[in-house]
């Protein structure tokens, strides 16, 4: 059931088109993420749901009713703000009982429920502070309790954890789809990190400079990007450019002569065009492995460890670069820099995409 | 509502109508010399004052946004004093400092400077002018450093900022809307002054205000009276005006330097 | 409030001060005394207030007293009654002092004063003349910035007959206030600035009020007044026109020109009787403390001269001033 | 510098509160409470000085209650004429004092307002509001818009968001327009004389009329008497304020 | 040479301690980051060097020379703040251009640095906008270049990049490395983002709740945490608790009776303690595989995509949680909840710790 829907919603700024003509549909009870590089239009498209910035063109509905030109206050939804807009003159108590007083709740009831967010947000025992005796991620979890707290039907979340250690973010993330899923709160969150985009939605709006590029579910958007962009911008990926071949199904012809399988078809034979791996699927061949149909040489650049994975950066003969990413492992000797080294991966693994 | 209309159209009837209507008051105003000097001599004591009781109230409207609450209240006592006394007294007290032979100028003759003359001329009417106005000023400009975020001085500071560049460049330009709305303040209210002029000024110390209460209190020509007061009116309007314009202006001159 | 309504009250607007204390010592407490009719002394007698409560027809006040030009603009204006001769007796009075619509119950006078202590007698001018004559009497001078009695003081300075003023001849005033017009350093907005320049040192010789002067004395400041040259004008009180109790307040003026209520007025104020029985009643230091209205040094004030003229010869004074 | 400027006058006046007599002098010449004897049991002084005190305080309750929302309004909302009005808003303190008090005046007895402090509280708050307006509108440039949009979010209604949100951000500036609206009231003679009644002036005007003829150093007294109440009622607000 | 150096320094605020007593060095040229979660003191102790907080205990040297008490103005460093303190008055171009005015830099080479960083940060179009015209990720840019515009001694950054996505979140995490590298820049760096802080520092500063915890190189803090909180923040990792045995080198026993072989010898022999292994180093071990000395079996929690990699959550008999990271595949059926299974480890990856 659609509970929200934007139909040719956009808004400029004189000459700066900050949303550009959009529409979306978001089903009751379904977490939505807007996801896209800074100064996309995602705070924009937010506040044109909450009523705070009006479209320039365009209609906003909720359970079918145009509520365009309804005020914020009158739409009964919750929001998190970027910049976490606490009021300056009540303690953090106060600041969270702040939409439960406007709902006329009593004291006790009040009481209660604030203590209970802030144990969600792990922050018992800062309740008399004033935010500006906050740290920044303090004040944007006390934020993302003060939106949780009145149980609003429709939450918006304007990149709620940005501020978070990923430790405590990831606790939040459990808390925050707990709550969204027991209580079956519709929830639209903005979030510039692929990995919570991909952890905690059930559909992702991939945006970019004012424009929804995709719409669809976190597996839907990571193994069948539809554009160069949303293979690039969710998770890492490597592109090798060539032109499009249908011999045998379907494949890339490298400049440098070598074929690329892809995993399916292409319609667009002859043309200029991209073949994406994923660099964890791209896989270091010892100097003794059989060679393979998906298969490039290039040199090391360099080795990156994160943690438990190593990047390994392989630079082509045409100055492409590959990324290969393997499990870190301090038993054995990493490659050197200016090694050559042979890459190869599944034609499974490999997707077509158009330039 | 009506109480704001009532005084307003009263006055504006007053200046045309004497019972019948009559354009006589303005006629008179447009005409006469005497009118267009005064004219000038009010903008003038007006704009200096404003300007002057800016230059001093700022200072103090900033030394106070630096003290701690505690501090800043028992100073804001001081800063209030000048409301708690009679102009006429404080005209005296003006003498007993001022004057001939007066604290500053025994001062200046025993340290064997010339005496100078600092009452019943421009100067004493600018001197007692901004002594009445300066907590007019302070308030507005106080709030609006008070609401300024600190961390923006401390970033300019970090950046290497001495305190005068900090105070000119972020500080000061910041605070405007706060001195506008003082300098308003300050401004508006010389057009009605007329008791100081008359106290601590000289011979060619004449305001609209002296002429108006003159024509209302003794000579009870009401409609000269009004007229002179929309006259008045019209005319601080349009500094108003000009006023928004100019501060429009600053701050793109901000942008360009 | 509803007492005020009661019929055994007046009300009287007063300048207030000391001046009203001294008012309701000489003529009001008396009479209260003398009739069991409360009287209310208010500040601030205003004649625009005046004629605000004929206009609108909201009287508040039932006598007021007036200050100069007042009786001849609220004439114009039609605020007096006139006075009740069946009820006030106005005879035996100095010449020139009542009028219909008003009476006269003390002369006071604006003239010439000096600090004492600076300047002892023959150093100082003690007439116009002198206080014309800048080389005779080096000093800083002080005048009231106001047109009425500037022009009296500059025509006297200028030779001409205190008893013959008027008319007044303007032209020959301006011409001879051009003459001094350079040496006065004090435009003096207020009258008890002129006690406080003299205090002070501000200012040598100023033009101030004869009952200003006397006050100033009693309390010790050490100031001279010359009773020559003097500009006498009257003290008067007016009838509100559209009172209730016009004859409740007929009867009060009444009051006021008894002879020894005048008389006792002087002693608190320095201002004389109108009442020539009342001056008789002056002890001889006060009598020769007063300006004398009958010498021939003196003038008398006529403000029906000055009433049509006033407008026209303000603005000529301000601009006079100002260049 | 500034301070001793705005001081140094007082420091005259208070000596001469001390003075006998009827005359000021500086310096002094005789140590005397008359001055303080006459304020206290003369010529109504007492009475004049509490009834300017609560014309005082109600000039500043009104001036306030239908200040701050207009400025609230003129700098939220937006609308034509919006520059017109607020001209019109302050109109009062463009005008020379004694043209509105004779408007009031005139106006107040055609309309038949009676009783004795109403048309003066009414007369003051013309003239005290557009202060508390200016002071406000300068004020609201620090009241974040944010926050304001944030609450109604959450479902706050304008007036709420007005009580809760704006106006406490706004205290600065509200109290600053509180001093002043009421010092304004406390220090008004022209429309407090106009349109009050006899035998009810507030404490200006009573000076006013003493002052006529003579300088009375009752008013020094006066001065210093207001100077040592403020100087009282800042220590409280200082003893009560918090250190941050 | 040390550059930096903070001897006993400590911030209380009334009965709160923002920050501990502390001890800390920094090299010349060094990059040092300070990783730790919300409210940890990381603000705070950056204040303190940068002069904006007097410390309330302690001295700050720089150069040898005690500068506790010299106004931020005379330090020379930079500073990215952390709710980016732009100067609303100003346009972004001025915004810039502030802090090389203050230094006198002339007009046309102002105009060209100005433009230049805004390159770097890839907002070229923006220069004459104001900062309230700005998304969130954009005036973090702002603030970003506006202090490495003017090249300073020693640049403090609160959290720069947090409100960006990973991608220009990458691309500027290279280009400040870029800067810091090239110009020898001494860097202290606030972030919460783990991978930021290995992939980036020369060395890192672990903290929490005030205090200091340890001081390493990024993989001396991933492989050789010194405590529960060091191994447990620093990425993902499996902790199982039990009694520390010397038996053959070092080990721990479980109370399942398992026993877990560690990398090194535990001199706390007898003890409660926790042995801990990544995520990455744990296998699903098919049904077929080996026994192996590392080695526990438990019941399939949930198998969580994250784009190229997959957590399998596994809870042993005891309720412990483990988890085991794979890469992703689309050609596998993943195993199926509650499904029994066999995870291992070598005791190489297995690090003892105290509890
Ligand atoms: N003015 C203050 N008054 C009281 N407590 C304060 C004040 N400022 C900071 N604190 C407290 O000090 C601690 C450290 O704050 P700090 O800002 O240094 O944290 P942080 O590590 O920067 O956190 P974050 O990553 O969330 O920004 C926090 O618990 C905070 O609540
Ligand atoms: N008031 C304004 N005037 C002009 N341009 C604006 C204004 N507000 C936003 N923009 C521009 O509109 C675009 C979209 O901004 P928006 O805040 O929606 O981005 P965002 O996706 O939320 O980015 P971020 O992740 O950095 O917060 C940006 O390029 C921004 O510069
Ligand atoms: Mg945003
Ligand atoms: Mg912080």
């Amino acid at each position: 059931m659609t509970m929200i829907r934007l139909e040719g919603v956009s808004k400029r700024y004189g000459a700066v088109v900050a949303l550009d003509k959009s529409d979306l549909a978001v089903d009751k009870g379904e977490f939505v993420t807007l996801l896209g590089s800074s100064g996309s239009g995602k705070t924009t498209l937010l506040n044109v749901i909450a009523g705070m910035i009006a479209p320039t063109t365009g209609r906003v509905l909720v359970d079918g009713e145009d509520i365009t030109s309804l005020p914020p206050n009158r739409r009964n939804l919750g929001m998190v703000f970027q910049n976490y807009a606490l009021l300056p003159h009540m303690t953090i108590f106060e600041n969270i009982a702040f939409p439960l007083r406007i709902r006329g709740v009593s004291n006790a009831e009040i009481r209660k429920r604030v203590m209970d967010v802030l144990d969600i947000i792990r922050l018992p025992q800062i309740a008399q502070r004033k935010p500006r005796e906050l740290s920044g991620g303090q004040q944007q979890r006390v934020s993302l309790a003060r939106c949780i707290v009145y149980n609003p039907s429709l939450i918006l979340m304007d990149e709620p954890l940005g501020a978070l250690d990923r430790r405590l973010r990831e606790q939040m993330q459990v808390e925050i789809k707990k709550i969204q899923t027991e209580s079956g709160i519709t929830m639209l969150y903005v979030t510039h990190d692929q990995e919570e985009a991909l952890s905690m939605s059930d559909r992702i709006v991939l945006m970019d400079n004012g424009k929804i590029l995709q719409i669809g579910s976190p597996s839907d958007l990571y193994f069948r990007p539809k554009s160069l962009f949303a293979a690039t911008f969710l998770g890492m990926s490597n592109i090798l450019r060539g032109r499009f071949t249908t011999a045998s199904g379907g494949g890339i012809c490298l400049p440098g002569g070598e074929e690329i399988r892809l995993s399916s078809e292409t319609p667009m034979t002859g043309e200029i065009g991209c073949a994406m791996v994923r660099p964890e699927n791209v896989k270091l061949a010892g100097p003794d492995a059989q060679p393979n149909t998906n298969e490039v040489v290039g040199e090391l650049v360099m080795s990156v460890m994160l943690g438990g994975i190593t990047n390994h950066h392989v630079e082509l003969a045409d100055g492409t670069r590959l990324i290969a990413q393997e499990q870190t492992r301090i038993d054995r000797a990493p490659p050197l820099r200016g090694e050559r080294i042979r890459l190869r991966w599944e034609a499974s693994d490999t997707i077509g995409l158009p330039e | 509502m009506a109480i704001f209309l009532a005084p307003l159209w009263s006055v504006l009837r007053q200046s045309l109508f004497d019972p019948n209507f009559t354009l006589n008051g303005y006629s008179e105003i447009i005409e006469s010399h005497l009118f267009i000097k005064i004219l000038y001599n009010t903008l003038q004591i007006s704009l200096t004052a404003a300007f002057v009781t800016l230059i001093v109230g700022y200072p103090i409207a900033y030394h106070l946004s630096r003290q701690s609450p505690r501090r800043r209240a028992l100073l804001l006592i001081l800063v209030m004093l000048p409301f708690w006394t009679s102009i006429l007294v404080k005209s005296y007290a003006f003498m007993v400092i001022l004057g001939q032979d007066g604290i500053i100028n025994t001062v200046l003759y025993s340290v064997g400077l010339p005496k100078i003359q600092l009452l019943y001329n421009r100067t004493g009417v600018i001197i007692g002018t901004v002594h009445f106005l300066v907590p007019f000023v302070l308030f507005p400009i106080m709030t609006s450093l008070l609401g300024q975020n600190p961390d923006l001085a401390r970033a300019a500071q970090i950046m290497g900022a001495s305190r005068l560049r900090i105070f000119l460049r972020i500080t000061l330009p910041l605070s405007l809307p706060g001195v506008a709305a003082g300098g308003l303040l300050a401004l508006v209210q010389t057009f009605g002054f007329f008791i100081t002029t008359a106290l601590l000024g000289g011979r060619g110390d004449l305001m609209m205000a002296n002429l108006i209460d003159l024509y209302t209190r003794e000579i009870l020509n009401w409609n000269l009276a009004s007229a002179v007061a929309v006259t008045l009116l019209a005319l601080s309007g349009g500094i108003i005006f000009a006023l928004g314009r100019v501060r429009g202006g600053m701050s793109a001159f901000g942008q360009a330097a | 409030q509803r007492a005020r309504a009661a019929d055994d009250q007046l009300i009287v607007a007063s300048f207030g001060g000391g001046w009203a204390a001294s008012m309701t010592e000489a003529f009001h407490k008396p009479f209260t005394e003398a009739t069991g009719i409360k009287v209310v002394v208010t500040d601030g007698a205003d004649l625009a207030k005046a004629k605000a409560q004929v206009h609108a027809g909201n009287i508040e006040w039932d006598i007021v007293e007036l200050a100069t030009g007042w009786l001849s603009a609220g004439a114009r204006e039609n605020l007096w009654e006139k006075i009740d001769p069946t009820i006030v007796d106005t005879s035996d009075a100095v010449p020139g002092t009542q009028h219909e619509n008003a009476i006269g119950h003390c002369t006071y006078s604006s003239g010439l004063a000096w600090n004492a202590a600076k300047f002892a007698d023959g150093k100082h001018p003690t007439d116009w003349q002198g206080f014309w004559d800048v080389k005779a009497f080096p000093g800083r001078r002080g005048l009231l910035t106001r047109v009425t009695s500037n022009l009296e003081f500059a025509l006297m300075a200028d030779g001409v007959d205190p008893k013959k003023l008027y008319p007044l001849d303007v032209e020959r005033a301006f011409k001879s206030l051009d003459k001094i017009k350079p040496h006065v350093t004090n435009w003096i907005g207020a009258m008890p600035q002129t006690v406080s320049l003299l205090q002070n040192n501000e200012c040598d010789f100023v033009s101030s009020a004869a009952g200003r002067i006397f006050i100033a004395k009693k309390q010790g400041i050490p100031l001279g007044y010359s009773n020559e040259g003097v500009l006498i004008e009257t003290g008067r009180v007016a009838v509100l026109k559209g009172t209730k109790k016009r004859d409740l307040a007929m009867k009060h003026l009444a009051f006021m020109m008894r002879p020894d209520r005048q008389a006792h007025f002087a002693t608190l104020t320095g201002y004389p009787p109108v009442k020539l029985e009342g001056i008789r009643l002056m002890s001889p230091e006060l009598k020769s403390q007063s300006p004398d209205p009958a010498s021939p040094k003196n003038a008398l004030n006529d403000e029906f001269w000055w009433e049509p003229n006033l407008l026209a010869l303000t603005k000529r004074f301000k601009e006079w001033q100002l260049v | 510098m500034g301070y001793v400027f705005l001081i140094l006058p007082t420091l005259i006046v208070v000596p001469l509160s001390f003075n006998a007599g009827t005359e000021l002098s500086f310096p002094p010449t005789s140590f005397s409470l008359a001055q303080y004897r006459t304020y206290f049991f003369e010529s109504n002084w007492w009475e004049a000085t509490v009834l300017s005190f609560w014309v005082g305080i109600a000039t500043m309750m009104l001036s306030l209650v239908l200040g701050v929302p207009a400025a609230y309004a003129l700098v939220r909302a937006d609308f034509p004429g919006k520059k017109i009005l607020t001209l019109f808003l302050l109109s009062p303190i463009l005008v020379p004092v004694i043209v509105v008090a004779l408007g009031v005046y005139l106006y107040f007895a055609s309309i038949g307002i009676k009783g004795v402090a109403l048309p003066i509280v009414l007369g003051h708050t013309l003239i005290a509001m557009p202060f508390v307006v200016i002071t406000a509108m300068a004020g609201m440039q620090n009241v974040d818009r944010n926050l304001e949009v944030a609450s109604q979010i959450m479902g706050a209604g304008r007036l709420l968001i007005f009580y809760k949100v704006t106006l406490p951000l706004l205290r600065p500036a509200i109290v600053a327009g509180a001093l002043f609206s009421f010092l304004i009231s406390f220090d008004e003679v022209v429309i407090a004389y106009f349109v009050g009644r006899a035998g009810f002036s507030t404490l200006p005007v009573k000076m006013f009329g003493s002052i006529q003829w003579e300088i009375s150093p009752v008013i020094a007294a006066i001065s210093t008497l207001l100077t040592l109440l403020s100087l009282g009622v800042c220590l409280l607000v200082a003893a009560t304020a918090k250190d941050e």
